[in-house]
């Protein structure tokens, strides 16, 4: 039954997760400007702190110092609530996602803060309102850059979902049980990956979709629209949308590996399984994070008819086929 | 071609130029320079100076031949050979005509090893310099002061190659300062004093306007910089003055941006006059002006012009009177010529009053009586000079001082103070007995006159009416009328302002309509009430005391009324009276200290328009400035008052009213009726409290009060009563004491100074000066006046 | 006094969201891809511009009538800023037509000539260079910028190693290149800067890259009889299929002397015309190497023009001034003076010089009353001409094809507005 | 602890429910049906049934009423304020049928013993627990017992999206022309080809360009 | 070629491009160095005989600038020559193209590598003879020290 110590290893890991929420955008934004820097034969930030490693922080202050601006004409109440929309989701996938094995420390302690035996689908869901925050902002923002960004984000949303969906069922398949804990543990003995291939791929591309990163930013394509849904928020506010973006990037990271890349599964020394697992997890999400970095720095933008286009003639039939493929595949070798 | 042009003038009537260095547009050819040289076939095979070779028929010339060219590098690489490298601080480059010939010559490197000479730089007088190296001995300067000025102040010391320009005098040049000198030199040898080191200048604007110094009109350029004005030069070479200027439209534009002008309206306020904007001060003035047309009727306002304004500036100002106010109480200051005028016309007709300054020149005698017109109308009296000199006329000097023109005449008398209306009546009827007494005149030379005047085929009588202001510029008009109708001699009064003429011709008198038609001609009326769009008064104003005396609303532009009153302290008692003084002034002044509200007018260098000089041409003004501070033109103040009392002129720009002004001058040919009026008044005679002749005129180095501000001129000229030698020896007084000077109207103190000009029981004071104010020493006009002097002791 | 008010002229943009409730987006004038400010009213249909108006003029500042009010020297500084991408192209332009105006074009020497040829085509490939980087990143591909500008960069310090100046040159000189002759070293670091200058790069990650093919290729077509109507010049034209480079076809300087290629692509799109313009930037290299090839040669050759009335004098010899003792030269005191203070005087008439600048066809026209300023300057600024071209380009295509079609006529708003 | 939790949702659900009847905005009373959507899905995890929670908030509130606001935002509502709200039999019908629901309810409820029982009809936790999960249970109903109308919903759905489809690309439908071609393209721009689209289809396999 | 290889080469060309050092000069601690003829913030020369101005005032920068940079107002001193009283040189109208110096008749003006502007107050850049001649002589970091270090 639930003691003390329950409560207060879940205070624990709820006040890990939170931290997780406010200090991982905060290193991958850094991370990504070192990175993005170095590619592009720069050094990147390199002011603030030692070697610009404070860079974040020292933006993070003066994003809280900014005059919070509200655009005349717009709804102020959903214009207020929009980037808790955006951040919510994000936070609450964070706390479903096991970045580690079980551990014995006295007692036995998951690394995740709840198992839900929905996990999986607690992501999509939360993953599907992410289209509020877009729609909500750019509605209520009274401008039309805002307006267009939110139309773009929203369509294309709700569209890889439905991609992103086809590709996890066939996880789903494989693994038998929606619980992601239960997904990693079924990858014991061959990642996912292996025979997902094409499934992988979809699951990549859609994630990348999902957050709205290059080369499918069109919601926020700054040369086309400016910055999309978000343009006309500053401060704070502004602050949760980027938040809410590295979030969900890492959500995104972490969900590939989890699903994909056999999560905590990998060498590890004998008793020190918990973090190698961790460090297993972390680093096969911190590789996909990079992935996202490199995309970035080389790829031209995807136009917006190609997007959907992309969507729903490749990506959508191939999930299609890829569920095909592993419903057949699982059936033979089961 | 005309017969007896040169080559060189040839070519360039033409269209060839040829390139020289001594040789100057208003002067003679001498040949110094060599630059012009061309081949002429027939000839001596030899480069031939242009400039100095008449031109005939069958002449070939050539004048860009290889060799010419040769020469001609050559002259200008001697030249520099000596030539100091001062281009970067001498005033002239930019300018310099030494430049332009070598950088036109396509010159890129000296031949020859330069040598550098190394006189000090000579400080000639008070405003001129000569840097000899420099020098490159063209003789334009020494030409000039002799050919066009007639003073001879600079001459040639040494010869060939040593040769130098000196002044002519002693080591200091006292001539007229008219800076013809530094004005015609090619190179920046001879120099301005007060311009050196201030600019350069081809960083200069330029605007060709029109002197306000005095009624000829000089056409000059002015050069400013940075919203200052800095010089006038004498180009280009146009009438009146042909290129010439004196003293004051050479160094007099000091007041223009003197730290004493007015910078912001003004209105007073518990006693004081406070600094206001614009719009606070029309509306102000227009509120007022409406209350009291409203409450005194209009005729208790009235308008005083002057004639310094341009005749855009007056007529705006009377538009705004006749038409937004309906009042004819239309002034110009204290206005002899318009008297004397008037006189003329009704005697002989408009036509007989403006003649042609060539006319002047070229009639067999010039008569100048009175005042010295090299004082107050020197331009005029430099070409008078000149003309004597060609020969093309003689002139009769009968003036009250020795004058600079007397070498020049024929005949060359001085006259007492006061009689020259005697003077004139005597040369056209018998004189009677007490003519020589009267006059100080012979009768032998009243019959030299009159046989000079007899035998000649055409005759001038030029007089300064400024000199006469006070009663008798009626009595001298009225002789120079008969001397007109006997002799058929042209009449020339000058007017002592310079826009006199124009201000007339502008409507600001009682009974003149603008273009000079009587207040009470109909169609002339109908004509300016259809474009004005509204009603004006058929009854001409009240004269000019009786207006003062009764005035509510006096409008006073560009006039110290008080000043130059010949009563001031009846004129103060007027202002003091009146509800509401306007005064549009560009330096405080005594008139302003009775003024309710003081708007910042402008000088000439400020504004555009037009002026209308002694000889009744019409002249164009254009702003070299932007005005100083708050100031603004003269006529947009005017016309925003009317237009705050809801008659918009409609106007922008000044050519708007010039156009309007010329569309509603009518031609008013007056039919002389042949009366000239009998000669009243005799001068008065010295007492002995009195025992002196008191004369006031315009010395060459005085100009119009507010417009002797600046400093050069203001140094040139110090106050003081100046006597004959012998005289100063019966008063007592030596030169430099302080002395009284009384009659028996008042006193005041000045310094005496022997002078050699002066003759004998004359006292000298110049006029305009504000340490002399001749104008207390007479209700009836100062002028011929007996005074007394007495030397003041020192306690 | 009361301000005059002057009715204030308002230019309405013709299109208007009033007629059939269409939605009207206004990019620009503050807009990341407009390449400056310009506005674009582009009336939309969801993603698909139906129509689409220019509206210019947000960087006007009269650059033709200052020059109207300057002499010729001090005109040319103001050309450093019309296409400030390629300051150097716009001064050899406008110094081209000054000398035709002043009829000396035979007496600039041959060094001038090729030093002038090497900074020209520094300066086509300087424009390109921000051309590819710019348009990269419109597409969204933003590493591309910065290698663009790292290139860029090099030749910034060539061009401040030449003259100084980095980024507005005033390179050249009426008669020459005046005080600008090589410096010690500077033809060996061109030639360095020739040897190692990557175009590879570019071509690799955009030429073949799918997802920039996809976006570019059959995108803003313009048809060579539209491109010829319009007066297309330069890399747009040449990218709808027609051969014409004033360089080949209207020589001047010593193009007629070096070996180059002229890239020509036929499909009219934005992908032509970047394949264009990367092939430039392959033949500008080699062009380059040509050049300072034939510079080296012409060592210890004048690099002004002997005219005593139009080229300053060397400025030791005036500078020798000293308030004392007379070391300097005073014919070049007086002529180093009248050449300051009145600069040369063209005899009056006029000229037009047309130059192959990154952009196309940049044309100077010069009015000369005979005095030492120009009576009228007209420029004919490519950009100006290949921004008419956009309502073609874009109507009936995506927003994002307008960011692609504005990248690729290249356009400069200093140049258009001037 | 879940009775305050259940009563603190149907609270909520209950307010949000009369916020979306009620609210002026049609904007803010589909963000208050977006609440009552997640209020309810709370209710189902209380219930247990985390699996209903998480389809019902994927599927109404991650799709459904996104797609109700997205009409909203783009038709531009607020002008129809001045407009009746409500059909005219619409308040005369509401009542009594709302009467009735509230009837129907309270008598299935009193009329059984066990109304838990009832409602949680042959799936309990036991049995579900037994299947394996919520998930398995819904998937035993839906493929076992209520095949045929699962799958003849399934068909409706499909007529009537194809209905939907071929309605809105009448041409000249008003609201069509207001509307800009976003809404087709969020619903799958598969329906509308454009010369552009095509393009991409070209470029991979075009690959060896002309260049 | 298969579709994704165009993109995968440019992936891997970056890859190698991120391998080099990087090309950012460390502003303002470690500046790009400047060419000799870099064309900064325009000097002028001390005189070595009188220890003052160099410049005579002969007006020719002021005439060759452009963009009215230069403002000089000279006058007559006591013995008669010419008096420099005031140079002010606007570095915020300066456009850098170098005419004043090539004008300058006494190689008064001088180049300086000096090209900081670093001022929150615009009128500090309007600069005198005697500020010209500090930055002449001390080279650099004219502007720039006084602000950069609060």
């Amino acid at each position: 039954m639930v003691d003390g110590w329950d409560i207060v290893i879940l205070a624990i890991k709820g006040l890990v997760v939170l931290a997780l929420l406010a200090l991982a955008p905060m290193i991958f934004v850094l991370a990504e400007r070192k990175i993005l820097g170095r590619i592009q034969a720069r050094v990147g930030p390199n002011r603030v702190g030692p070697r610009g490693y404070l860079q974040t922080f020292a933006d993070a202050m003066k994003l809280g110092a900014k005059e919070d601006l509200i655009p005349p004409g717009g709804d102020k109440l959903i214009f207020w609530l929009a980037p808790l929309f955006m951040a919510v989701p994000a936070a609450t996938s964070l706390s479903v996602l096991p970045i580690g094995p079980e551990v014995e420390i006295g007692r036995t302690i998951g690394l995740w803060v709840t198992d839900l035996n929905v996990g999986v689908l607690l992501i999509l869901a939360m993953g599907s309102l992410a289209a509020y925050g877009p729609v909500m902002s750019g509605w209520s923002s009274n401008s039309k850059y805002a307006h267009f960004g939110a139309l773009r984000s929203s369509a294309q949303v709700i569209s890889y979902e439905i991609s992103l969906g086809l590709a996890v069922l066939a996880v789903l398949m494989y693994a038998g049980s929606f619980s992601l804990v239960d997904i990693v543990n079924s990858q014991k003995q061959m990642w996912h990956i292996v025979p997902q291939i094409l499934g992988f791929f979809i699951f990549a591309a859609s994630a990348v979709a999902e957050t709205n990163r290059p080369p499918f930013d069109l919601p926020e394509a700054e040369t086309e629209i400016v910055a999309g849904y978000h343009v006309e928020y500053s401060g704070m506010r502004w602050a949760m949308f980027f938040l809410a973006e590295y979030a969900n990037m890492f959500v995104a990271s972490m969900l590939v590996t989890i699903l994909y890349l056999g999560g905590w599964n990998g060498w590890t020394i004998p008793g020190l399984e918990g973090i190698m697992g961790v460090m297993w997890t972390l680093l096969k999400a911190f590789f996909f994070i990079f992935v996202y970095f490199w995309l970035r720095a080389v790829l031209p933008r995807l136009r917006y008819d190609q997007l959907m286009g992309f969507c729903w003639k490749i990506l959508l039939p191939a999930g299609v086929l890829n569920l095909f493929l592993v419903a057949i595949l699982r059936t033979i070798w089961s | 071609m005309q017969k007896g042009m040169t080559v060189l003038q040839a070519a360039n009537s033409i269209g060839i130029d040829i390139p020289t260095l001594c040789n100057h547009e208003i002067l003679d050819p001498v040949g110094a320079c060599r630059m012009c040289v061309v081949e002429i076939q027939p000839g001596p095979p030899r480069p031939t100076a242009s400039c100095t070779t008449p031109a005939t028929d069958g002449m070939e010339v050539k004048t860009n031949t290889d060799s010419m060219q040769k020469t001609r590098r050559q002259t200008i690489e001697l030249l520099l050979q000596h030539h100091p490298l001062d281009c970067p601080y001498c005033d002239q480059s930019g300018t310099c005509e030494l430049q332009d010939e070598t950088f036109g010559q396509n010159i890129w490197q000296s031949p020859f090893e330069t040598v550098s000479k190394a006189f000090p730089e000579e400080n000639l007088n008070e405003v001129i310099m000569i840097n000899h190296n420099r020098c490159i001995l063209c003789y334009r300067c020494v030409r000039v002061c002799d050919e066009q000025m007639g003073v001879h102040a600079l001459d040639v010391a040494e010869r060939g190659g040593r040769s130098f320009i000196v002044s002519a005098q002693h080591k200091f040049m006292d001539c007229e300062r008219c800076g013809m000198c530094i004005e015609v030199c090619p190179v920046g040898a001879v120099l301005s004093r007060p311009f050196k080191h201030v600019a350069r200048a081809f960083q200069t604007l330029t605007s060709e306007t029109t002197c306000p110094h005095c009624s000829v009109g000089c056409s000059l350029q002015l050069e400013s910089r940075k919203g200052e004005v800095l010089r006038a030069r004498a180009r280009p070479v146009k009438e009146p003055n042909r290129g010439i200027l004196c003293n004051k439209g050479f160094f007099g534009w000091e007041h223009v941006n003197h730290p004493n002008r007015i910078h912001a309206p003004m209105i007073r306020r518990a006693g004081n006059l406070v600094e206001v904007g614009w719009q606070e001060a029309l509306n102000h003035v227009a509120e007022r002006f409406l209350a009291i047309a409203e409450l005194d009727g209009a005729d208790t306002i009235g308008a005083i012009g002057s004639g310094n304004l341009t005749v855009e500036d007056n007529y705006a100002l009377q538009r705004l009177m006749r038409g937004s106010i309906g009042t004819n109480n239309l002034y110009l200051g204290r206005n002899g010529y318009e008297v004397a005028a008037s006189t003329i016309e009704t005697a002989l007709g408009s036509e007989a009053l403006y003649n042609n300054q060539d006319q002047l020149l070229n009639s067999d005698v010039c008569l100048v009586i009175g005042g010295d017109i090299n004082g107050s109308h020197n331009v005029l009296s430099a070409h008078l000079k000149s003309a004597t000199r060609k020969g093309l006329t003689r002139i009769i000097a009968v003036t009250r001082v020795d004058s600079a023109i007397d070498p020049f005449a024929s005949l060359s008398l001085r006259i007492k103070p006061g009689s020259e209306s005697t003077f004139l009546t005597a040369l056209t009827s018998d004189a009677d007995e007490e003519f020589e007494n009267l006059t100080g005149i012979t009768k032998e030379q009243l019959s030299e006159v009159q046989k000079a005047l007899e035998d000649s085929t055409s005759s001038s009588v030029v007089w300064d009416t400024g000199i006469w202001t006070f009663g008798r510029e009626k009595n001298i008009a009225a002789a120079a009328c008969r001397m007109s109708k006997k002799f058929g001699s042209l009449l020339f009064p000058l007017p002592d302002k310079a826009n006199i003429v124009g201000g007339i011709k502008a409507g600001m008198a009682p009974n003149r309509l603008p273009g000079g038609c009587s207040v009470s001609n109909q169609h002339a009326r109908s004509l300016i009430e259809s474009k004005w769009q509204t009603a004006i008064p058929s009854e001409p104003g009240k004269p000019m005391d009786d207006f003062l005396a009764s005035a509510k609303a006096i409008y006073i532009a560009g006039e110290d009324i008080i000043s130059s009153s010949n009563n001031p302290a009846a004129v103060r008692d007027c202002l003091d009276r009146a509800s509401f003084v306007v005064v549009q002034e560009t330096f405080m002044n005594a008139t302003t200290e009775y003024a309710d509200v003081v708007l910042p007018g402008s000088t000439s260098a400020e504004k555009t328009g037009h002026f209308v000089n002694f000889e009744g041409a019409e002249l164009s003004v254009k702003a070299a400035i932007a005005g100083i501070g708050k100031a603004r033109e003269d006529w947009e103040i005017s016309a925003r008052i009317a237009a705050k009392l809801g008659a918009d002129f409609g106007y922008r720009k000044s050519v708007g009213l010039w156009d309007e002004f010329t569309e509603l001058s009518q031609d008013h040919s007056v039919t002389p009726t042949g009366a000239i009026p009998t000669i009243n008044g005799r001068m008065q005679i010295p007492t002995v409290e009195f025992p002196y002749h008191l004369v006031t005129e315009t010395h060459l180095f005085t100009g119009q009060p507010d417009l002797r501000l600046g400093t050069t001129m203001h140094d040139l000229y110090e106050a003081a009563a100046e006597v004959n030698e012998l005289d100063s020896h019966q008063m007592g007084v030596q030169d430099g004491d302080r002395a009284m000077i009384r009659t028996e109207h008042g006193e005041f103190e000045l310094p005496v100074r022997v002078s050699s000009v002066v003759p004998r029981g004359v006292v000298f004071i110049a006029d305009h000066l504000s340490e002399a104010p001749v104008l207390t020493l007479n209700h009836n006009g100062p002028d011929g006046m007996p005074v007394g002097v007495k030397k003041v002791v020192v306690k | 006094m009361a301000a005059e008010t002057s009715p204030k002229r308002v230019v309405q943009p013709e299109i208007s969201e009033a007629e059939d409730g269409r939605m009207i987006l206004n990019i620009g004038p503050q807009h990341p891809s407009t390449h400056g400010v310009l506005r674009v009213l582009a009336k939309v249909a969801g993603e698909t511009i139906e129509e689409a108006e220019c509206d210019i003029g947000y960087l006007h500042r009269g650059v033709e009538k200052l020059i109207e009010t300057k002499r010729y020297y001090q005109g040319m500084t103001y050309t450093d800023r019309t296409d400030y991408t390629a300051a150097p192209a716009n001064n050899l332009g406008y110094i081209l037509a000054v000398e035709k105006l002043l009829g000396i074009e035979n007496e600039i020497p041959d060094r001038a000539h090729y030093l002038r040829m090497i900074v020209m085509e520094l300066a086509r490939i300087y424009g390109h260079l921000i051309w590819i980087g710019t348009h990269a990143l419109d597409m969204g591909a933003m590493s591309m910028f910065l290698y663009a500008f790292r290139e860029r960069e090099k030749i910034s310090g060539l061009f401040e190693e030449g003259c100084g100046a980095r980024l507005t040159t005033n390179f050249f000189r009426v008669g020459g290149v005046g005080r600008h002759d090589d410096p010690p070293g500077w033809l060996e670091h061109v030639q360095e800067f020739a040897e190692t200058f990557t175009v590879e790069e570019f071509d690799t990650l955009l030429t073949d890259n799918e997802l920039y093919k996809s976006r570019t290729k059959g995108v803003g077509i313009i048809s060579t009889e539209d491109a010829i109507s319009i007066g297309l010049t330069g890399p747009s034209l040449r990218g709808s299929g027609v051969e014409w480079d004033l360089r080949r076809h209207r020589p001047y300087a010593r193009y007629n002397e070096i070996d180059y290629k002229i890239p020509v692509f036929t499909e009219g799109d934005v992908y032509a015309r970047y394949m264009v313009r990367l092939n430039e930037l392959y033949q500008s290299r080699s062009m380059i190497a040509q050049c300072v090839e034939r510079a080296r040669d012409l060592r210890g050759e004048p690099a002004n023009a002997n005219l005593a009335d139009v080229v300053w004098p060397e400025i030791e010899r005036v500078s020798g001034w000293q308030p004392d003792k007379r070391s300097g030269d005073m014919e070049a005191m007086i002529n180093h003076f009248k050449l300051v203070i009145e600069g040369y005087k063209p005899p009056a008439g006029d000229a037009y010089f047309g130059v192959e600048s990154p952009k196309g066809e940049l044309g100077f026209y010069f009015v000369s009353d005979g005095s030492g300023i120009p009576y009228r300057c007209h420029i004919r600024s490519p950009s100006f001409v290949n921004l008419s071209s956009l309502k073609q380009l874009v109507e009936g295509g995506l927003m994002a094809d307008l960011v692609a079609c504005i990248g690729s006529i290249d356009i400069v708003l200093g140049e258009v507005d001037r | 602890m879940s009775d305050l939790a259940c009563t603190w949702l149907g609270l909520m659900a209950t307010i949000f429910g009369l916020g979306t009847v009620l609210l002026r905005s049609p904007v803010h009373s589909a963000l208050s049906l977006v609440m009552v959507v997640f209020h309810v899905a709370g209710l189902f995890v209380l219930m247990g049934a985390g699996f209903l929670a998480a389809l019902q908030v994927i599927v109404y509130a991650g799709a459904i009423i996104v797609l109700f606001l997205f009409t909203m935002m783009l038709l531009n509502l607020e002008q129809h304020d001045n407009e009746p709200h409500m059909h005219r039999y619409q308040k005369w019908l509401g009542f009594p049928l709302g009467g009735a629901l509230l009837i129907e309810a309270t008598w299935i409820a009193l009329a059984q013993a066990n109304p838990s029982e009832t409602l949680l009809g042959k799936y309990s936790p036991e049995r579900l627990s037994e299947l394996g999960g919520t998930a398995f249970g819904i998937a035993d109903a839906m493929f076992t017992s209520y095949l045929l109308p699962f799958e003849v919903a399934g068909v409706l759905l499909l007529a009537a999206s194809v209905a939907a489809l071929s309605l809105a690309r009448k041409p000249d439908e008003d609201i069509m022309k207001a509307m800009p071609d976003m809404v087709s393209d969020a619903a799958g721009s598969m329906t509308q080809p454009s010369v552009q689209e095509s393009k991409l289809n070209q470029s991979p396999t075009e690959r060896g360009d002309n260049h | 070629m298969p579709f994704g290889t165009g993109i995968i080469k440019g992936m891997a060309k970056v890859l190698g491009i991120g391998s080099r050092e990087p090309v950012t000069y460390h502003y303002p601690e470690n500046p790009r160095p400047v060419a000799e003829r870099f064309r900064g913030m325009v000097g002028m020369r001390r005189d070595e005989v009188t220890d003052l101005l160099s410049c005579v005032g002969c007006g020719l920068c002021e005439t060759a600038c452009p963009n009215e940079v230069i403002h000089i107002d000279t006058s007559q001193a006591e013995d008669g020559t010419r008096w420099v009283e005031r140079y002010e040189f606007d570095l915020g109208r300066c456009i850098y193209c170098y005419l004043c110096i090539e004008a300058c008749p006494v190689d008064a003006l001088q180049v300086t590598h000096a090209y900081h502007t670093l001022t929150p107050d615009r009128s500090e850049l309007v600069i005198s003879s005697e500020e010209m001649m500090e930055m002449w002589e001390s080279q650099d970091r004219f502007l720039f020290e006084r602000y950069w270090n609060e």
